[in-house]
């Protein structure tokens, strides 16, 4: 068993990576793509498998490889490979059959199947380099999923996810950087982790200041979880990559930066400012994302800064996680909790769109069952995620505010009521999304016109949304077994404050059909609109105003004036020069005579001194 | 002052003479004269040292020195006139051209070479 | 009969009798005399290597006769280098001549101008010859100067064997140098002789002279070797010849002949005055920097190959005055690194000035021309004088492996350890001038625009002889301990 | 007792005429000669290969090398093998033998190609001198030779822009080399010595006597190695010298001749003055901000040019200054990491100009701009340009990656934490000037003007370029993933810092 599971460690990323090979061989692609969606299959297995226990924690260790590479698969990790792994799994499924006509399917599943990889590992590393190693992979592979359309939106997406993922790998890697340096090493997640930042603490390493680190990382793993305002390529990469794409970006991908931050960041050495910089913005973003969310008409970028919005709440675990070492156990049980849940329903209500596009239509019909159907399925999660009681997001909320409870003080009695304005809130988006989608459905059938839509691979399309809406349906009666409980710890009651947890939902969803539905009287009040990417433009508009001087130009400037410098020394020698071309041959008579003269008198004297 | 040192001063005169003279006239006539004058004048300083130094022994060592260079000169004049002549041949004049005139060719294109 | 005296009998009187075989007008005798002179020297001054190496300084009295009225020889280890240096540069230039002269002896033109070039040059290299070697082992000063009027005359008379109206000017011109200076030469021997009543360098060592006629005699001996030296400002005669001559001749000239003033240069101010005075030995060594300067800036403005090559020489002479100053830092005491970094650098100039006038006469003989822009492309038709041309100039430029570089390393060393800052500077300078003309050749060569069309045939022997000497001056940088421990035997005051 | 055969002493001599020989008797080779001049070349370079095979056997379990041949009275030809040497030495000989093939198929069809080979051999002959070079003196030798032996190279195409690059080449390597043999030879008069040893040869109290003296020297050394290294006021040479071809380019410039600067600086600062003596003379300082403005200027720079080879050379001067960084800090991980970019570097840049000069070559395509599809058209050689390119930003796992790590590490273990801003830059603006061409390469449509649009044989182009090409990559690649093992540049650099051989 345990042999088994430790292969599966290696198996789970190596699959994936070894797919990536077939690309080499002329023909490989197309076996390749038949693969690649089943590749996350292992780790699926390894997550379902592993007992979870403390102590017995699967690990594999390959000390030649990259600085002493190693795995291991904890608690927090079994839960984060469970969602992370089902994701990728249907995300593959729907994949292949979205892309089954797309020519350059081949390149999407070699990002895909990068992407996946890194993805996968980075869940099962289990130290800082190795994390970051898979980190490093998984981000910069994604950049062919967001780009994969290469039209003008893809490509200036891409840009803008790229610039920004640079970025935030550098200020992870001075972050690391500095909790490298404190150990004299590459630390292991866990205990390595948690003396580095003791030492740092003390003063007594080398690395840069607690805080400075701190932020570092903050940032670095930051730009992933999109937390405002390193959120911005979130809302632009989201409507321009294709379904499954969007879908693992919001479901997996950004919870790597929330998973990053609980393992790089301190448990037992409290970071108040940290913590407190992590509540603050947590708290803003979540009402931020809901905000920009709600002046959107694309479904898949109101999705996009729904998801925002929701990494807002994780970062408020992550705040409990640093802020108090007491508070960790709870704080991990909630981060735990929250990132399945979001996975999971974010995933699902992304494949809804996709599926919008694709359900089928007979030609010449007018009744169009599929929407009804899909915006069903669609509003199952999409509750979820307002947080309604017995669902997987009521309990998630739940085991939050038991954390806050915790904490206590003036932050519980601020942030408290604010959670409950931000469900309220959360609640319209998912109406905001509801509408979008069902117009989203009724402008494809527009497009696709009276020959309607071809229904050929939609079952493949259909089963992996189903399965994930499902699976998220009783979520909240499988997410605790799979959750890191400490032993002194308890998860909530799935119905504890269950009308705080109501109430909101129910008062968003009026409003928000009132409003958005029958919401002529709000007049031209509804044509407000906020380009996705919000602060994205004042951005881009004020680089392009900075004045770039033209390097060449200043260099050649800098020559030419070096070489007139030179020229006018050359003038100098003028004089010289001329002499030069007559030499001393025409130096007879007189003046040889003097030469031979003097220097044979200059020797004498100088023989005589 | 004593004939002896007569002779010396003769000498180095007469040597310094035809020095300048080989140097300043331009006629290679002139020069190889000057040339020829100019070696009698170093025998001359030559044959007066023995006696200079040790008046009363004999010393046989500067007459076959004098010797040796007249024959050496005798050859020099030979080979000077007549490369001259063949200068005279060629040119059509006795005299050594100027630097310039003389590389034609090179110097008035030096600067171009050298870009 | 000891060593000494078998090798320096063979030295000097092996090419002094290969040069009256060579008179006669045979080809096969002409040949025969090159080969003799060659394997003469070449075996003599191996044989007076060993015996300087394994017994010190050594002498050899002709014919049993002594000083003072017999002629001694003096052999110690800076003659025997020179003397082999001689040797090595000589038979190879022979091999040379053999086939530049070659096909013009064969057709028997004795009249023709040419061919009168192929039938005088042997004979006069072989007296030339003889007479370096003569001053190379004289032991007195009026030997000297007969070996010395001996290497003037038949060195003109190489010059003017080339047709060119010219060379003859030049001959001419080189000729009366040489006459004034050997003259002024001797006008400093008779003011010794005076003063001291002796010629023999080791007496007036012995006596050490001091005064103000042995002051006027050395100031005259120096400016009539300078003026053979061709050292700056004395140059000017240099180039018109040496690029005049034939290109054997050119070898021969550019790198033999000069340093046989230079000998007896180093002869009078180190071995018979002790180093003379500090201020006259810098004065020397600022004509030397001029002539570094000078003669690079020259060299750069050339547009002809052979004369660039004769601006380089008046050049790297300045080398060799510019160790005058760094070898007598302060009376009394010798710096070892700057004889033999100097002497290095005179031989290094001597295996490489050789070569690449060798490989400039390959050149201009493939393209009938002398002029820089018509030998265009020539690197890809004779790569040998190309590499020939390129490793003598590497050597001269001072960079490693050759024995440029070991003796610059050498001459710098003793400037640092001597405290001399200025001549660091020069020396660095003059390398860097130096790589810059030897680098508008090359460029030259290795254009590929234009091809050249009328491309004569270089026999195969003439590009081997240019390339052996730019490979022994590239051997003996990397190995140049013999030379150096040859050189320190007996050093700057053997007596 | 039957000693093993890496014992023998003229290993370090056998290395070295290895490349020497055959350089020599390529020279009297004609042009038509094709398979005895490779069969020549293929040899030379596979000796080499498996001399240092045995080196490094030896060096590992203990052995040193010396072999000295005496030039002048206390003046050798020294030729040492140690860990440090063979850092190098392997790096050259086992990129010499990849450039060999790819050289033979990209000078197919040029001319010249027997000067070309005999002087490349002798390039590769001066670099592996430099590496084993025991002493200041033989350093120097090689080191200058290196200079002449690479002009040719330079100017081979022969055209006026490549004889006008071979005289900026010469007018900085040489003027520099001259300053270098000055301070060489003041170095041997004033310390005593040129001997190179761990831990330097400098009395610090002589030091201490005479600092100005020394500083020049420092100076007047650090000139002569910086040219080649191409640190920043010296390095204008290096983006005019890319006129050569491609395996010049590859081999020599991004590999023997900057390398050999660079090495000349670890010799510098470690084998002659001494880290400490030159961290109290502030000398380190001087180099590490050189080094650090060097880096961030060369990336400018970079990020301006619209020529692929012109970006990869001042990628190149960028990248360079990275080691000179890294020695040049108080700190032993910090060493490590620019040790072993020495390796990484090399192997990366390689791959990069192999691949440009594929692109080239094949399809006539010199400018980022004109990229578009090239990846469709060669997916291999894209392949391995990208993963050089992700090397040279620093990600993981490319080799990259692992000496940007040690150099933070050792920066703040230095107490010197600006230089992480200097390496984020870098890497950020690395990032900047390679995205873009990977960017358009693979996902922009192909362009029309190809000249061989798509490949009439099996493969995308001559296999001899592109397997050099994918195995250097892959090399790149190898290193960094199994950074950890012993055998691995970084377990070779980090013995030669433990062993205290540096």
């Amino acid at each position: 068993m345990e042999s088994t599971l430790t292969t599966l460690v290696g198996l789970a990323w190596g699959v994936p990576l070894a797919l990536c090979l077939l690309w080499a061989f002329p023909s490989g692609h197309r076996l390749g793509e038949r693969l690649v969606p089943w590749s996350a299959l292992p780790a699926l297995l390894l997550a379902l498998l592993s007992g979870g226990a403390e102590g017995s924690e699967p690990g594999l260790a390959l000390p030649m490889l990259f600085t002493g590479a190693e795995f291991s698969l904890d608690p927090l990790g079994r839960a984060f490979l469970l969602f992370t792994a089902l994701l990728w799994l249907a995300g593959g499924w729907f994949a292949a059959a979205y892309h089954r006509t797309d020519p350059r399917s081949g390149a999407f599943f070699l990002f895909f199947a990068l992407t996946m990889a890194g993805n996968l590992g980075l869940v099962l590393a289990a130290d800082l380099l190795t994390f970051y190693l898979f980190f490093a992979l998984m981000t910069f592979a994604a950049y062919g999923l967001v780009a994969h359309a290469r039209d003008r939106p893809a490509r200036r997406a891409g840009r803008i996810y790229i610039v920004m993922a640079v970025l935030g790998e550098l200020a992870l890697l001075s972050g690391l950087l500095s909790l490298g340096v404190a150990l004299g090493g590459v630390p292991t997640f866990g205990v390595e982790i948690e003396g580095s930042w003791r030492l740092l603490e003390g003063g007594d390493a080398s690395g840069l200041p607690i805080l400075a680190t701190g932020l570092l990382l903050a940032i670095g793993l930051g730009v992933k979880a999109g937390i405002v305002p390193l959120h911005l390529w979130l809302p632009l990469a989201h409507p321009v990559a294709p379904t499954a794409a969007s879908a693992l970006l919001s479901g997996a991908m950004i919870k790597a930066g929330l998973l990053g931050w609980v393992r790089v960041l301190p448990e037992e050495t409290a970071l108040p400012v940290l913590a407190l910089g992590f509540l603050g913005m947590g708290v803003f973003t979540a009402f931020y994302g809901v905000l920009m969310g709600v002046a959107q008409d694309d479904p898949k970028t109101v999705l996009a800064y729904s998801s925002v919005s929701q990494m807002g709440y994780m970062a408020i675990g992550v705040a409990l996680l640093v802020g108090d070492p007491a508070l960790a156990p709870l704080a991990l049980a909630a981060i735990a909790l929250y990132a399945m849940h979001h996975g999971l329903a974010k995933g699902a209500l992304f494949l809804s769109v996709g599926l919008a596009d694709r359900a089928p239509l007979a030609a010449g019909s007018t009744e169009d069952a599929w929407r009804y159907r899909i915006l069903a399925g669609a509003a199952l999660p999409a509750i979820a995620l307002a947080g309604l009681p017995l669902t997987s997001g009521g309990l998630a909320k739940n085991a939050l505010k038991d954390g806050l409870g915790e904490l206590g003080g003036v932050h519980y009695a601020v942030v408290d009521p604010l959670l409950l304005v931000a469900a309220f809130g959360t609640t319209l988006l998912m109406v905001r999304f509801l509408v979008t989608l069902e117009r989203r459905r009724r402008d494809s059938l527009a497009e696709a016109g009276p020959e309607g839509i071809d229904g050929s691979g939609f079952g493949g399309l259909l089963l992996p949304w189903a399965g994930l809406v499902g699976i998220g349906l009783v979520g909240a009666a499988w997410m605790g077994i799979y959750t890191p409980v400490a032993e002194d710890t308890a998860l909530p009651g799935l119905l504890d404050g269950w009308l705080a947890g109501l109430a909101p939902v129910l008062l968003g969803g009026l409003a928000g059909f009132t409003v958005l539905r029958r919401g002529e009287w709000l007049g031209s009040f509804r044509s407000v609109r906020i380009p996705a990417g919000d602060l994205l433009r004042p951005i881009e508009w004020a680089i392009q105003r900075i004045h770039r001087p033209d390097q060449e130009a200043v260099i050649d400037g800098l020559a030419a004036a070096g070489g007139r410098g030179i020229g006018w020394i050359g003038r100098l020698f003028g004089p010289a020069l001329r002499l030069a071309d007559h030499d001393l041959k025409s130096a007879r008579g007189g003046p040889l005579a003097v030469l031979v003269f003097g220097l044979a008198l200059a020797l004498v004297v100088l023989l005589l001194r | 002052m004593n004939p002896v040192d007569l002779y010396m001063l003769a000498g180095i005169v007469i040597t310094l003479i035809a020095l300048y003279a080989a140097l300043t006239r331009a006629h290679l006539f002139w020069k190889v004269l000057a040339i020829n004058l100019m070696g009698t004048g170093v025998f001359l300083i030559l044959l007066a040292a023995p006696s200079r130094r040790t008046p009363e022994i004999a010393d046989p060592l500067p007459q076959a020195m004098v010797l040796t260079g007249i024959v050496v000169a005798v050859a020099a004049t030979a080979l000077a006139l007549g490369i001259a002549l063949r200068v005279i041949a060629r040119s059509g004049l006795p005299f050594l051209p100027d630097g310039d005139e003389e590389d034609q060719g090179s110097g008035g294109s030096a600067g171009e070479a050298s870009r | 009969m000891t060593e000494f005296e078998l090798w320096s009998t063979v030295v000097i009187f092996g090419p002094l009798l290969a040069s009256v075989v060579a008179l006669s007008a045979r080809p096969a005798l002409l040949r025969a005399g090159l080969v003799l002179g060659s394997l003469s020297t070449l075996v003599g001054s191996a044989g007076l290597w060993r015996a300087v190496a394994l017994y010190g300084p050594g002498r050899h009295p002709l014919g049993g006769w002594g000083q003072p009225l017999g002629i001694e020889l003096w052999i110690d280890g800076f003659g025997v280098a020179m003397l082999a240096v001689t040797a090595l540069v000589g038979a190879l230039t022979s091999l040379y001549a053999n086939s530049y002269f070659g096909d013009l002896s064969e057709l028997s033109v004795r009249d023709s101008p040419a061919g009168r070039g192929a039938r005088f040059f042997a004979p006069l290299w072989l007296l030339l010859w003889t007479a370096l070697n003569g001053i190379y082992l004289s032991a007195d000063l009026f030997n000297l100067y007969v070996t010395l009027e001996i290497l003037g005359l038949s060195a003109a008379a190489i010059v003017t064997l080339a047709v060119s109206r010219q060379a003859t000017v030049a001959g001419m011109r080189y000729l009366l140098v040489s006459l004034i200076g050997s003259l002024l030469y001797l006008l400093g021997v008779a003011l010794l002789y005076v003063q001291y009543g002796t010629l023999s360098l080791e007496g007036l060592a012995a006596i050490g002279p001091s005064g103000p006629i042995p002051a006027i005699a050395l100031a005259a001996m120096t400016v009539g070797m300078a003026a053979k030296t061709a050292l700056f400002p004395f140059h000017a005669w240099l180039p018109p010849a040496h690029a005049g001559a034939p290109a054997p001749g050119s070898a021969i000239l550019s790198a033999l002949v000069v340093k046989g003033s230079f000998f007896i240069l180093v002869r009078l101010w180190f071995s018979v005055y002790g180093g003379g005075s500090p201020e006259g030995l810098i004065l020397l060594g600022v004509l030397g920097s001029g002539a570094i300067l000078w003669g690079s800036i020259l060299a750069l403005r050339q547009v002809s190959l052979k004369r660039l090559i004769a601006y380089s020489t008046v050049a790297q002479l300045g080398y060799l005055f510019v160790m005058f100053p760094l070898l007598i830092p302060e009376p009394r005491l010798w710096n070892a690194d700057a004889w033999t970094g100097g002497l290095l650098l005179a031989i290094s100039h001597a295996l490489a000035k050789a070569a690449m006038f060798l490989a400039a006469g390959n050149m201009s003989y493939a393209v009938a021309e002398d002029r820089l822009t018509s030998i265009s492309g020539v690197a890809h038709r004779l790569p040998m004088s190309f590499f020939a041309f390129g490793v003598g100039g590497l050597s001269l430029a001072g960079l490693p492996p050759s024995a440029g570089f070991v003796g610059k390393w050498l001459l710098l060393r003793s400037a640092f350890e001597t405290a001399h800052w200025t001549w660091i500077a020069v020396i660095a300078v003059g390398g860097l001038l130096t790589i810059a003309y030897v680098l508008k050749v090359l460029r030259y060569a290795l254009d590929r625009d234009e091809a050249p069309e009328d491309f004569r045939p270089v026999p195969r022997r003439m590009e081997w002889a240019a390339a052996l000497l730019a490979l022994a001056a590239m051997a003996l940088g990397v190995r140049a301990l013999e030379l150096v421990e040859l050189l320190l035997v007996g050093g700057p005051f053997p007596w | 007792m039957v000693s093993p055969i890496w014992a023998w002493d003229g290993l370090p001599l056998a290395v070295v005429l290895s490349s020497f020989v055959p350089g020599v008797l390529i020279m009297f080779l004609r042009e038509e000669q094709t398979l005895l001049r490779n069969t020549l070349n293929m040899t030379g370079a596979l000796a080499k290969v498996a001399f240092v095979g045995l080196m490094l056997q030896g060096v590992a379990a203990g052995a040193s090398y010396e072999w000295a041949f005496e030039i002048l009275p206390g003046l050798e030809l020294s030729l040492a093998g140690d860990a440090l040497a063979l850092l190098f030495v392997t790096l050259s000989a086992v990129l010499w033998l990849v450039t060999t093939v790819y050289a033979i198929g990209y000078m197919e069809a040029s001319r010249s190609r027997t000067r070309f080979f005999a002087f490349f051999s002798l390039c590769v002959t001066a670099t592996t001198g430099i590496a084993m070079a025991g002493d200041l003196f033989t350093f120097v030798i090689f080191y200058e030779a290196l200079t002449w032996a690479t002009y040719p190279l330079v100017v081979h195409n022969g055209t006026p822009e490549a004889i006008r690059a071979g005289r900026t080449y010469l007018a900085y390597t040489l003027g520099a080399g001259a300053i270098l043999v000055v301070g060489a030879v003041g170095f041997e008069v004033t310390a005593g010595t040129v001997a190179f040893a761990a831990g330097g040869v400098v009395d610090p109290m002589a030091v201490e006597a005479e600092p100005i003296r020394y500083f020049l020297l420092f100076l007047c050394l650090l000139i002569g190695m910086g040219v080649k290294s191409a640190i920043f006021p010296i390095h204008g040479w290096l983006p005019t010298a890319m006129v050569a071809p491609a395996p010049v380019s590859a081999l020599l410039h991004a590999v023997a001749v900057v390398k050999a600067g660079a090495f000349g600086i670890i010799r510098l600062i470690h084998s002659l003055f001494g880290i400490e003596v030159s961290w109290e003379m502030g000398l380190t300082t001087l180099v590490a901000v050189l080094a650090s403005f060097t880096i961030v200027y060369a990336s400018v720079r970079a990020l301006a040019q619209t020529d692929i080879k012109r970006i990869l050379a001042f990628s190149t001067v960028s990248q360079l200054s990275y080691i000179a960084l890294g020695v040049a800090l108080l700190d032993p991980l910090a060493q490590v990491g620019g040790l072993v970019h020495l390796v990484h570097q090399g192997i990366m840049k390689i791959t990069l100009f192999f691949c440009a000069g594929i692109i080239a070559q094949t399809l006539g395509v010199k400018t980022v701009g004109a990229m578009g599809g090239v990846a469709r058209r060669m997916p291999l050689t894209m392949a391995a340009f990208t993963v050089g390119a992700l090397g040279m930003i620093g990600l993981p796992p490319v080799a990259g990656f692992i000496s940007k790590w040690y150099l933070g590490l050792g920066a703040l273990g230095a107490g010197a934490p600006w230089v992480i801003l200097v390496l984020l830059a870098s890497s950020l603006l690395n990032a900047a000037y390679f995205l873009p061409i990977l960017r358009t390469a693979y996902f922009d449509e192909p362009s029309e003007s190809w000249s061989d649009p798509w490949p009439h044989h099996r493969l995308e182009a001559d296999w001899r370029m592109v397997f050099p090409a994918v195995i250097t990559a892959a090399l790149s690649l190898a290193v960094g993933v199994f950074a950890a093992s012993d055998w691995s540049p970084l377990g070779w650099a980090l013995l030669i810092v433990e062993r205290g051989a540096l």
